[in-house]
């Protein structure tokens, strides 16, 4: 199986942001989106994710295989490491949420409630939520945002975990994540021209 | 779908305000009536009824702004609708659990409020079963207002703008089954259409709360 | 030549601007001649008195409330199945004039209901139901304002008007069943001598006529608005792109 | 020319009287906004035909 996207058009709020895009992502692959800020990485993701339906074009090998981790980490506050994570493992129809709290070194943080952790740990748990969807395509939005070092080089290994067991990330960043193997996509060329939203179009 | 019931029970459990502001806001307009109407026992038995479904209708609306707006602002609704769960589910688990949180303590305390409005003897047990049928037709209607509200700034006011007028139907026949019980009629009709309101609306307005929230997240 | 090229914005226009001024003449002659008519040379009902007046007023002004939201939910339904914007458009310029004419049926009524109730209000089933359609139609013209993204209030608030529909009916049925009222059955049925002598009934026909030509043309000018107001705003938007 | 409105004249009259003042007051915002809309697009279209 691959990602497969071809002459898509994405919009924000209606507004094209990125058109003609074309890539295939291949299992056991990783492929890092990069671009300039608002150039339309987070609405490609989006639409990638299925929240959002593209403008044109043709969206191949997506649906239930995502596992889609936004800016916010739909976290909850009141609940424990463990309950947010075993909710996700339940909602996802999976059961072992083990692997994922060690990959990322949650181990001392089980019970504590999600509220009382730092930014830096909530992002990491965050992240731990992919491991127990279970889903092949990791499709994140500056996964690393807020992390130390350390734990950038956790998420990597998580990742390359992922590929080598044939699953395939997908990831919009700025930073070197410190996987050389990834393949990297500049959207930049793709860029929209600047134009009026699809809905606005009949009144001109 | 039980995953999600559990996570929103225990959330509202641990945040406080779910089982406790509606029933304390409940109880407190009950306890304010007398204040307005005067003490009369006989005015009070009379107006009990429709000042208790009053009061758990309001104490209903109180808390509907909560059932998506939170999981909005965390971003787990995003990840929610990216989740092998259909959309009609997740609005009709939200709204379970805001009966369960609101609507079912609500019909536990009436039969107490109904003592400090001097309801009659024979009125609890229509009373009870009035709001028992008629208050998951409030949660359900009132996740819909909060669906088409979820992604507004100040939504809460909206929402009741919007929720309010489609109250109306489930509030007159829930409170004349309750009024006929009290009076000791027969609450057959009302009672069959407050059943068919709320299985009415649990069985349609999902649709229309999916949509309208897939709306709102694209 | 489809009746859906009206769904063009700028046909729309086009073929609205040619009408407009017909319909709004004849919205005027029907009004002023119904209403002098009415009001001027009938007499005054033997029981009722010349509160009978009030009658070219209220009926036509009810009807339009109520056809009004019906409008509505057909242009809600045709924005939902086939996305033409001037359909979601005009619901949004229908709703104004919907809630006017809901707000002079209620004053009517109510002034109406004075002598002959004796009381400036009473929760007699219809005035209710119209005081929860009024209600409606303010929900959903502050659920329109209230939305920015313009595609997103017309979803919203064509199923909002679906599902508003069925609760303003379900509300008819539990009013009616909640208080068997004061008001007068249906004046409108089909063999009008029943319930209204002709001498009153063929100026009431000619309000109607007048209040219905006077809603459309309201609804033709205040689509075109909206059509014009968002060409301004895309103008703009593509100005600002650019 | 007045008729005779015998005692409801009171209601009678505020009837119309309210009723006429409700619609003005529709067609009257009805139109103004009409006007200003089309003033202002007028205005937008006429600054970017002479930009281009």
């Amino acid at each position: 199986m691959e990602l497969t996207v071809s002459d898509l058009t994405v919009a924000r709020g209606g507004v094209p942001v990125l058109s003609g895009v074309n890539f295939s992502l291949q299992d056991g692959r990783a492929l890092v989106l990069r671009g300039p800020n608002g150039a339309g990485k987070t609405t490609l993701l989006r639409t990638i994710a299925g929240l959002q339906p593209p403008l044109t074009g043709d969206i191949q090998g997506a649906g239930e295989r995502i596992a889609y981790a936004a800016h916010a980490d739909g976290l909850k506050a009141m609940l424990t490491v463990t309950e947010n994570l075993s909710f996700w493992a339940q909602v996802f129809g999976t059961n072992d949420i083990s692997s994922a709290i060690t990959a990322f070194d949650l181990d001392k943080l089980t019970d504590r409630l999600a509220g009382t952790l730092s930014a830096g740990q909530k992002r990491r748990l965050g992240l731990a939520r992919l491991m127990v969807t279970g889903r092949p395509v990791w499709v994140l939005d500056e996964p690393t945002v807020s992390l130390d070092a350390a734990s950038v080089a956790l998420f990597a290994d998580a990742v390359r975990g992922h590929l080598k067991a044939g699953g395939a990330a997908l990831m919009a960043t700025h930073i070197d994540l410190g996987i050389p193997e990834a393949d990297v996509f500049d959207v930049t060329p793709y860029r929209a021209k600047p134009g009026v939203a699809a809905q606005d179009e009949a009144f001109l | 779908m039980i995953a999600l019931l559990t996570r929103d029970l225990r959330l509202a459990v641990r945040a406080g305000g779910g089982f406790g502001l509606g029933l304390a806001f409940f109880l407190i307009v009950t306890v304010l009536v007398p204040f307005g109407v005067g003490p009369e026992t006989a005015l009070l038995t009379k107006i009990a009824p429709g000042i208790l479904w009053i009061g758990a209708l309001l104490a209903c609306l109180l808390s509907l702004d909560r059932i998506l707006a939170l999981d909005w602002e965390d971003g787990s609704l995003d990840l929610l609708a990216t989740a092998p769960l259909p959309m009609e589910g997740i609005v009709t688990i939200k709204a379970l659990a805001h009966w369960i949180t609101t609507g079912l303590p609500l019909v536990l305390a009436a039969p107490a409020l109904g003592v400090l409005l001097s309801l009659p003897t024979e009125g609890y047990l229509w009373l009870v079963v009035s709001l028992a049928v008629g208050t998951p037709a409030l949660s359900v209607i009132g996740t819909f207002g909060a669906a088409l509200t979820v992604g507004l700034k100040r939504g809460g006011l909206l929402m009741s703008l919007l929720v309010l007028p489609m109250y109306v139907p489930t509030l007159i026949f829930g409170a004349e089954v309750a009024r006929r019980g009290a009076e000791g009629l027969t609450v057959q009709t009302p009672l069959l259409m407050l059943a068919g309101i709320s299985f009415g609306a649990l069985a349609l307005l999902p649709f229309a709360s999916a949509g309208v929230l897939r709306v709102n997240l694209r | 030549m489809s009746i859906w090229e009206y769904a063009n914005p700028v046909k729309f226009i086009r073929t609205t601007d040619k009408i407009l001024p017909w319909v709004s003449i004849a919205a005027v002659v029907c009004l002023v001649g119904g209403l002098v008519w009415g009001f001027f040379f009938t007499p005054a009902d033997y029981r009722q008195g010349s509160t009978v007046k009030i009658f070219y007023l209220h009926v036509p002004s009810a009807l339009m409330a109520i056809n009004a939201w019906m409008m509505m939910l057909v242009a809600s339904l045709i924005w939902i199945v086939r996305r033409h914007h001037v359909s979601a458009l005009a619901a949004r310029a229908a709703a104004p004039v919907g809630a006017v004419m809901t707000l002079i049926a209620l004053a009517t009524g109510a002034l109406w209901g004075q002598p002959m109730w004796g009381t400036w209000w009473a929760w007699d089933p219809r005035l209710t139901s119209f005081l929860i359609l009024f209600l409606f139609y303010l929900g959903y013209m502050a659920l329109w304002s209230a939305i920015e993204n313009d595609d997103t209030a017309a979803d919203l608030t064509s199923i909002l008007c679906l599902v508003g529909s069925v609760f303003a009916l379900l509300s008819r049925y539990a009013v009616n069943f909640w208080n068997q009222g004061l008001h007068q059955g249906a004046s409108m049925s089909l063999d009008a001598e029943e319930n209204v002598a002709d001498v009153f009934w063929y100026p009431a026909l000619v309000c109607i006529a007048g209040f219905v030509l006077l809603f459309i043309a309201l609804v033709f000018l205040r689509t075109q608005t909206e059509i014009r107001a968002r060409r301004a705003r895309a103008l703009l938007a593509r100005e600002r792109a650019a | 020319m007045m008729p005779e409105l015998g005692k409801y004249a009171g209601v009678v009259l505020s009837s119309y009287a309210v009723s006429i003042g409700l619609i003005a007051v529709l067609v009257g915002a009805s139109i103004l906004r009409a006007r200003k809309v089309r003033a202002e697009l007028e205005r937008i279209e006429e600054r970017i035909k002479r930009g281009d």
